[in-house]
């Protein structure tokens, strides 16, 4: 078998058997879109006008969540070294870990998108376009998270941290992800731009995640 | 200066500078109490007998020896 | 048939800002053993993860002659420390294959790469077959060493790399061990080995290594800066 | 190899010894010229009346934000390619000084807002960035204390410093994208009234006082920086100079060192 293939079938495995796999995130993500109408009043006209907004940071949230770990168990039970001296490139083997992640937690936060839309009151467009958005974003957020995931390998607690330095990371995706879907609901012309852009942070999320994961996982060799 | 010419807002310019003052002050603070604290424990450590001339002590700097052979297995 | 080479000039390591090892230099052949002596803290761990590219020396060149060209001494090495490796979740066949088919196999400097061990034989070999089908949290200590070992196995790679290689193993396993690494010596392989413990192994050398009196030059505490300091103090007091 | 001798630790120190009194010296009497020419020379605006001095410290504050990152980005490369220990030590010095002038800037652009614009804090693009800024500054000050090796620190800590710098460019870029999105431009579009020599004398005199300011505490901050890492070395060599002997006694092995 290939070893790629290899890599991505244990690290879904792990992913999905370790604490509750995707229904975790899944979970988290509910119970932030959740949180919001009780904060912010049940206005179903207010709420479907930050509808997106709401599913986005949930989202974002609900990513951050199980990033702390994505090297770190690897780390603790000697697995990471191993992966640094196998001869495979690390920087396609960090890349095929977001990979792994993203499909175990991420995708499973994109398929709930549509369900959690309808608490926020969106029509069957923005529905569309939030998932959308959802679907070409997530992976961003893992790769960048995976750089704040491979910085904080070393540390006990780097949790917090980690989201601290991932957050402003972030940013960028989350302003492009929610422009497009809240823009291409009034006009779809005003989707197209804020659309690519997210396209274009998640293509420079892939060379520049793993690279810099890469580094700093090798730089926590000892 | 006569602030009563300030006119009106001189509060915010007042209060910019104000903290442009402190936060200064804390950062020059900072670094010279950070810098006395560390002479401190500098003296300290060198008052408990830790020597800083770590190159001139005697000894040996090469740190390793290639001993035995094939089939002497006993420690030279 | 080729012959490897590992040629290790004045290495030097920092760890956690401190240096461990300076100065190392050693030679080291297919089927010779290396047993690197020392007392505890000295660098021994140290210079086995210096080897295996894990961590980064501050000075000095490490070679393998005859080796694969493209590939770096690590990528020739199998590395077996204090860590198993082992994911309790996953069945003893699920980790070992995982290894199997993710680890890069290396040639002997011979410009094949050799037939190595199926995961069942391995797991035979070391007396753990029939733990195959279970989750890898369930085995003992010694079961979980021993898994460990036989990720060497099934993979070919000329240097190994061993830190106290029979700890936690009962006598009966570390003659089993043993008897695995006079193997691979005999195959043209290449051991390095950190223990406090005597090995038996056939072709032995012995590196002695003794505590490090030189300083990082990036903890600041060369002499020169020792000056700059003194001159400071005849200035302030 | 030349390099490296012009980075000579020692050179430096004592480099920095020549130069602190003169650097103290010029950024007082800067500080003060520009202070003079700031309330006494400087003309109010007849637009914002008194609050246009507020500029004097907000821009060369922000200046300093961003000149101090560019330090710190400047000195990640050298830590990560020449893995020279100056650079370790230069990029940690900058990160505490950069935050605070990146907190004077947002500091005085919410005083500055509040009589402009009518409120303290508007998501504007520029304070936008800047907050941003800040948390990544706090961050990368966080990720500093949170590793205790000071070599492994500096080496992760340049990653992602490094990975901040492409960031700032997409941040800035999307926030301002953002803000057109969400507010009509001609509100805070432009930076002020057009500037006036009556203004830029002094702004650049202020401008020079910041730089020398920061010059002069980064220096002091990264000789601090020098010798807490030489104060580790000596408490290392205290810990491990002692227990050495007696370990040899416990051990099986052969006399380390002996022929």
């Amino acid at each position: 078998m290939n070893w790629m293939k290899c890599l991505f079938v244990r690290e879904y495995q792990l992913a999905n058997r370790v604490g509750g796999g995707a229904l975790i995130g899944v979970l988290f993500f509910l119970a932030v879109v959740t949180i919001f109408p009780f904060g912010v009043g049940p206005d179903m006209i207010l709420l479907s006008r930050i509808g997106a907004a709401i599913l986005w940071i949930g989202a974002l949230l609900a990513t951050l969540l199980g990033l702390d770990r994505l090297f770190q168990a690897d780390r603790e039970d000697g697995s990471l070294e191993l992966l640094v001296m196998s001869g495979r490139s690390l920087e396609l083997v960090v890349l095929i870990k977001c990979a792994a992640h993203w499909a175990a937690t991420g995708l499973p936060l994109v398929l709930a998108t549509p369900v959690l839309s309808l608490f926020v009151g969106l029509d069957f467009q923005s529905i569309v376009l939030v998932t959308l958005t959802l679907l070409v974003g997530a992976p961003a957020l893992t790769l960048v998270g995976a750089v704040g995931a491979g910085v904080t390998v070393s540390m006990r607690r780097g949790g917090v941290l980690l989201s601290i330095l991932v957050i402003p990371l972030a940013i960028p995706i989350l302003i492009f992800g929610v422009s497009a879907a809240t823009a291409g609901a009034i006009d779809s012309n005003n989707f197209l731009v804020p659309f690519l852009f997210l396209c274009a942070l998640t293509l420079f999320g892939l060379v520049v995640g793993p690279l810099a994961a890469a580094a700093a996982l090798r730089v926590s060799g000892d | 200066m006569d602030f009563s010419e300030f006119g009106r807002h001189a509060e915010y310019v007042i209060a910019a500078y104000a903290m442009a003052a402190l936060v200064i002050g804390i950062l020059i603070v900072w670094v010279r109490m950070d810098k006395t604290q560390l002479e401190k424990e500098m003296q300290a450590l060198e008052a408990s007998g830790i020597r800083r001339r770590s190159s001139r002590r005697p000894g040996p700097s090469v740190s390793q020896v290639v001993s035995s052979s094939a089939d002497d297995k006993s420690e030279s | 048939m080729n012959q490897l080479k590992l040629v290790c000039q004045g290495v030097a390591c920092d760890r956690g800002g401190r240096r461990v090892l300076n100065h190392v230099d050693f030679e080291v052949g297919s089927s010779e053993a290396l047993i690197v002596q020392g007392p505890n803290g000295v660098g021994k761990s140290s210079l086995l993860r210096v080897i295996a590219g894990l961590v980064a020396k501050a000075h000095g060149s490490l070679e393998l002659e005859g080796g694969m060209a493209e590939r770096s001494v690590a990528e020739h090495s199998h590395y077996f420390g204090h860590l198993d490796a082992l994911k309790p979740l996953q069945t003893v066949l699920e980790n070992l294959s995982f290894w199997r088919n993710f680890f890069e196999p290396a040639d002997f400097g011979d410009g094949k790469v050799r037939e190595s061990m199926s995961e069942m034989e391995a797991l035979e070999t070391l007396g753990i077959e029939h733990t195959a089908s279970l989750p890898a949290g369930y085995l003992s200590a010694g079961q979980r060493r021993r898994l460990s070992v036989a990720r060497l196995l099934v993979v070919p790679r000329p240097i190994w790399l061993l830190d106290e290689p029979t700890s936690a193993l009962d006598k009966a396993s570390e003659e089993v061990l043993l008897g695995l690494i006079a193997d691979h010596i005999n195959a043209g392989g290449v051991v390095i080995a950190a223990t406090h413990l005597p090995l038996n192994l056939p072709n032995t050398k012995f590196l002695n290594l003794s505590p490090v009196t030189t300083e990082s030059e990036h903890m600041f505490a060369g002499e020169d800066l020792d000056d700059y300091f003194d001159e400071d103090e005849q200035d302030e007091g | 190899m030349t390099l490296y001798d012009l980075a000579n630790p020692t050179r430096f120190l004592k480099l920095v010894k020549v130069l602190l009194p003169w650097l103290i010296v010029a950024t007082v009497a800067a500080l003060a010229v520009g202070l003079y020419f700031a309330f006494f020379v400087a003309p109010e605006d007849y637009q914002q009346g008194q609050t246009v001095r507020i500029m004097f410290v907000h821009v060369p504050a922000a200046q300093l934000a961003l000149m101090c990152y560019a330090m710190m980005a400047l000195s990640s490369i050298g830590s990560l390619v020449w893995k020279h220990p100056l650079a370790d030590v230069s990029a940690k010095a900058s990160a505490p000084i950069g935050a605070a002038f990146t907190f004077l800037a947002l500091f005085s652009g919410a005083i500055w807002g509040k009589p402009m614009w009518g409120t303290f804090w508007v998501w504007d693009a520029r304070l936008t960035s800047f907050l941003v800024l800040f948390i990544m500054y706090l961050g990368i000050i966080a990720l500093w204390k949170a590793i205790e090796d000071p070599i492994k620190a500096a080496k992760v800590n340049a990653i992602i410093t490094l990975v901040g710098v492409i960031n700032v460019v997409i941040i800035k870029f999307s926030v301002e994208w953002w803000n057109t999105l969400h507010q009509p431009p001609s509100i805070i579009r432009s930076g002020g009234p057009a500037i006036h020599s009556s203004i830029l004398i002094p702004l650049g005199l202020m401008a020079l006082a910041f730089v020398l300011l920061f010059v002069t505490l980064h220096l002091m901050s990264m000789r601090n920086e020098i010798m807490r890492r030489r104060i580790r070395a000596m408490r290392m060599r205290a810990a491990s100079v002692a227990p050495a002997a007696s370990s040899n006694t416990v051990t099986k092995a052969a006399p380390a060192g002996a022929r």
